[in-house]
């Protein structure tokens, strides 16, 4: 089985979504003839034509609308927002419309559009290119959201967004996209969404990430006996496997590249305290970027939370 | 004048019947015998079931409601030119629009009652429900009217929003895409005056909102918003067009809103009740009684029966409207993802 | 001392400070003529003319943008959106540029806006006049969220927002607008941003509210020995209040009307486990909105956490 | 025509010197020696800072670049025409705009090399820092101009962006408000016909840019880019206008952009090099240096010597620039709000 980068994963779980449903259409900016920024796209345009592979005006608003009513007319469009920070302007679109119209029309209708985005810090990029705001898409009732930290699982869990009915924003890590390379099966595989992984497992402590940051934290574990989930699907996440892993262990961290208030790892802490309590041997310990305006490349790597950080969060734990 | 002229624009405007009944006989073509009776009918069905939302409104039997009075055949007449296979992204004030489309007004009742399941769409009836942050689905018309001309279908998409909407980012950037991909999209302002307290003039500094469709490079008209031929070629027109491949087209329907803005408003702060008064004279259904006169279509008789079925259709809705029993609580769970969470189906237990 | 409402409280908080400050400005749909749709701005146009009460064209972005751009000029202007969800279109300019300028210029500008918006379900509005997201907001590094519950703490907050360098989104319960009264004080007093308030002592549960839940929440307590904080400032919050009550009752239970996955109250409950851990003798326990769409009117009052339902909470911690 | 005109535009295009260095002896005045020299030694500067900062990428001395070349004209005629008490409002690719302005050139390498502190702009420049999110600080100018005219000051605001950033709702409200508030606001759009691999003619089905200022309310003219006298006159009036209460005016400079997008981009992946060489051949300084010539402004001895000079400012500037010690971590807390937080506290001593 050959290996492939998480670009190379996500144009092929594109190609072959939209070689199996005809409704599947993509539209951003510079996905077309160039290819898209990281090349995500490339080749699509001249595989499947202009129609369904479509570059835009500089409009994210104006996508993620006209995807909201693409779908309702039976499409399943696929936007493309440049950077992360560039969706913001669409948040409308999301959540007033997108996340809401299945409920407001009580069945009739629904808005099974995917919105993938580029997240996070660590490409040295310009400011505002490496947001990292999945927290605020979790918030909003109606709205799945999901990351990938392999090309593995990035294919597996593109597909089952684009099949999903409900709207998607799938946030791949821009610093993953060339820097590591998986098997990719050919076939045509999905992970379910709402499904996390136990991608190392362990008996002291249960270490939750995502993304950029679950290489990190698999890093940060020699020389501690840790469990690691990826997560995966942030909402809504997998209660279960969180839940076994904890029982098990007692201890847990969560390690993400958002700042920590009002984080996922939040979300986290509290759903543990609520029902897992019991079983908690130490307070789950979030490790994150702290509350500041993500700084422009220099300061970049003292944002992101370290290997040593999370060592020393691993630490604590296990010294509680 | 030292600058080089490169391209210019003119904005144009229809009008078919003026505000003395006068007809312009060059236009007043196609329009069947049978259309101005629907015209009517619709027009006075519209009008009966505002005027009673306003009454169930003061009852305390609705909840805050939006009046169309006023801006009736703005409503009916561009409603009257769809096909089955059209789409419509109407906002809250459309009312006229929906009952003109045979939309079970129990089901708009039960809506203004508080009731989701009153944007149930019965299937068949390509509306999505009414858009309620203003201006915001102006480009799910776009996406819309985009995906029918890729698929070739002989469809379009009639949006409707007001003067207020045409300030948004979604107007932009709905518009602007239309043109781009000649979308089969037609935009149907109704300019009725005022935004709330907002008027026109503060709206926008342009003259008009139909000179806009001049930025995205396809054509705008206004339309007098309260002569129903007009509306209706206007509206029958851009659709055909949009049906053709030929792309979007702004209509501005200049009307008038005679009424407060919703039953929680008081427009008497902020507007001069002079003006409500020779807007009044100006009301749709005058003119096209006149038009009917003329026809023969008209008798005081038949508007008479007219209005009794129109009150009867509206008191069975009400009726029907008002024996439903209420939505489940749960609903709010269960509509929200198509497969409940486990978070939510913890929570369902709780509701 | 005369008894206030909460939109006189607030309206005489702007009319002070544009009293007191010229560079005051208030931007908004329907606050001049019209006084604005819950009146709060009654009376302003005449007494401060159309130059510094302005109605706006149907523009929530541009409003915001709007106040930006003034405040770097110098002005402090304060924006009122018409109901909370109106506010997603503004996002962006709230989150890439008010929130940021600051930190962007190295402290050469800053955006000293104020947001002001009614939140919450319960005034039987029509669709999306009910949201309740703050949460969302808290999470932005740059951002303070501030809810006032009374008519006086309103006057206060509010004064300090205008005056905060930073900007500030102000978010007003719709639901108490003139259901409560409180004496409210001529005098100009303000009460700090950041500045949590014990409004009732109790000695066995800490329970943590703000806006109209803080009502609720009072109502809750009887039977129980419930010390009750308005938090007041949700971002950045006031930690040594809540600390010290936590060490005192051991339980803790955070009330708040929007939906709890990722909301405020998560915050709120990882907080005290990384920092109380030890002292909590059972785990918080949020009451929220379940995770679904904000309801129209006949089904509001089954989204909005009961009284029962916050009692329930406190038997959980009691019994735990 | 059925229809009636109820109103019409003209789109004007502006051009004082052509391509081949004729200009319009009427419209040739009120540039002095003084002026034209200054263009001159401007638009090297900005085109030497901009080659030097495409080396130092290539050499990892800085980070992702957007290169200006071909629209200097642009940004220094128009940079020129600004007095100190005017605001500016740029996007990422207005280095030109910047040196014209005398903005540290040391700081605007900072900048590039991924440090906040070369957007500390010195006090006394009304300089606001560059806009990464196209088009969202449109509203921002727009809030500025209208503060002016609120506040009765003789100055205006200058907002500059591309012609992607016109698709944005950013600037359909921000122009829609200027327009209505009369905003001492001049909008200029940098039309380089490209929009990372956009074209123009897929931004927006409008034949111009200019036009879409007819949607506001006020004016909107094309200028011919790459005539830095054409930039700097409509410029020019367009401030004076706006400072004496006269409202916003929309510019399109006609431009184009020769280089790649930024120095992460591969322009040869979408566009036709024969574009680009035809462009060539109207860059800005082949007729600026026309004109000179003909003025008895230029030689070669002259233009080596500007060179040489600007070579030396920016090389000086480089120096500084990559002398000065790295920020501080704490940075990114120190400046997020104006006093830190208890938690920011914590996170201090952690960074
Ligand atoms: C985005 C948004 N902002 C504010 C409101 C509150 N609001 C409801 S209707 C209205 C005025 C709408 O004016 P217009 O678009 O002209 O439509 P009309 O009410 O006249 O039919 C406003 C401000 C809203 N619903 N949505
Ligand atoms: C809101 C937003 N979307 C996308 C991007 C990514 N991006 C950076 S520049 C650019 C094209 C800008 O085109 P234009 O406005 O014409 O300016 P130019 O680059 O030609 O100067 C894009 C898409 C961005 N910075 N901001
Ligand atoms: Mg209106
Ligand atoms: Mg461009």
């Amino acid at each position: 089985m050959a290996k492939a980068n998480l670009v190379d994963a996500i144009n092929r779980a594109l190609a072959e979504e939209m070689e199996r449903d005809e409704r599947v259409v993509l539209l951003g900016e510079d996905i077309g003839r160039d290819g898209g920024v990281f090349r995500v796209t490339a080749g699509l345009l001249e595989r499947f034509g202009a129609e369904r592979v479509v570059d835009t005006p500089l409009s994210e608003l104006g996508m993620v609308g006209a995807a909201v009513g693409m779908a309702l007319w039976g499409l399943r469009p696929v936007v493309e927002i440049q950077f992360m920070a560039f969706i913001y302007e669409a948040i409308e679109q999301i959540f007033s419309h997108a996340a809401r119209i299945h409920s407001r029309s009580r069945g009739r209708y629904s808005a099974p559009i995917v919105v993938r985005t580029p997240y996070g810090v660590g490409i040295k990029g310009p400011e505002l290119h490496s947001d990292s705001t999945e927290a605020i898409f979790c918030h909003m009732p109606g709205v799945k959201v999901v990351v990938p930290s392999t090309p593995y699982n990035a294919k597996g869990l593109l597909k089952s967004a684009i099949r999903d009915e409900d709207p998607v924003v799938f946030l791949e890590p821009s610093r993953l996209y060339r820097t590591i390379k998986t098997e990719l099966p050919q076939e045509d595989y999905t992970i379910p969404l709402g499904h996390a992984e136990v991608v190392k497992e362990g008996g002291s402590i249960t270490a939750i990430s995502w993304g950029t940051m679950l290489h990190r934290t698999m890093e940060a574990t020699e020389g501690f006996d840790v469990e690691v989930i990826d997560l995966q699907t942030l909402k809504p996440f997998d209660e279960e496997t969180l839940l076994n892993s904890v029982k098990k262990t007692g201890r847990t961290v969560v390690v993400h590249e958002a700042t920590g208030f009002c984080g996922v790892g939040a979300e986290l802490s509290a759903f543990f305290a609520e029902l897992a309590m019991l079983h908690l041997r130490s307070p789950v310990m979030r490790v994150t970027a702290p509350d500041g305006v993500v700084p422009m490349a220099i300061l970049e790597d003292h944002y992101m939370p370290s290997v040593e950080k999370i060592r020393r969060a691993f630490e604590e734990v296990m010294n509680y | 004048m030292p600058y080089r002229v490169i391209d210019s624009f003119e904005v144009r405007y229809l009008q078919i019947v003026d505000e003395a009944g006068n007809l312009d006989e060059s236009l007043f073509d196609g329009f069947s015998e049978w259309l101005v009776r629907s015209f009517f009918e619709r027009l006075v069905l519209s009008r009966t079931f505002n005027s009673r939302c306003l009454s169930l409104q003061r009852e305390g039997r609705i909840g805050t409601y939006p009046s169309i009075y006023g801006q009736e055949a703005s409503q009916v007449g561009s409603a009257l030119a769809l096909d089955a296979k059209d789409w419509v992204f109407p906002t809250f004030r459309e009312s006229g629009v929906l009952a003109a489309l045979g939309y079970p007004m129990e089901l708009l009742l039960r809506y203004w009652m508080g009731d989701e399941r009153g944007m149930k769409i019965p299937h068949g009836m390509n509306i999505v429900p009414m858009s309620i942050p203003v201006g915001t689905h102006i480009p799910h018309a776009t996406g819309c009217g985009w995906a029918m001309r890729l698929e070739g279908a002989r469809a379009a998409a009639l949006c409707y929003f007001g003067d207020g909407g045409s300030s948004r980012g979604d107007f932009h950037e709905g518009l602007n895409m239309a043109g781009v991909f000649k979308a089969n999209t037609v935009f149907l302002c109704q300019n009725n005056q005022w935004a709330i307290s907002v008027p026109r003039t503060r709206q926008t500094a342009s003259r008009t909102i139909a000179q806009k469709a001049f930025s995205y490079g396809f054509e705008g008209i206004q339309v007098d918003g309260n002569d129903i031929f007009a509306v209706y070629r206007a509206t029958l027109d851009a659709l055909n067009r949009a049906k053709r491949g030929e792309g979007p087209t702004l209509i501005e329907c200049f009307t008038y809103r005679l009424d407060d803005h919703t039953t929680a408003d008081d427009a008497s702060r902020y507007r001069d009740p002079g003006e409500v008064e020779e807007w009044k004279k100006r009301e749709p259904l005058l003119r096209l009684r006149l038009v009917m006169q003329r026809m023969g279509l008209w008798t005081e008789d038949y508007e008479k029966e007219v209005v009794k079925h129109s009150e009867e259709v509206v008191d069975s809705a009400i009726e029907k409207a008002e024996a439903v029993s209420p939505p489940e609580p749960s609903d709010i769970l269960i509509y929200t993802s198509h497969t409940p969470s486990g978070r939510q189906r913890r929570e369902l237990k709780e509701l």
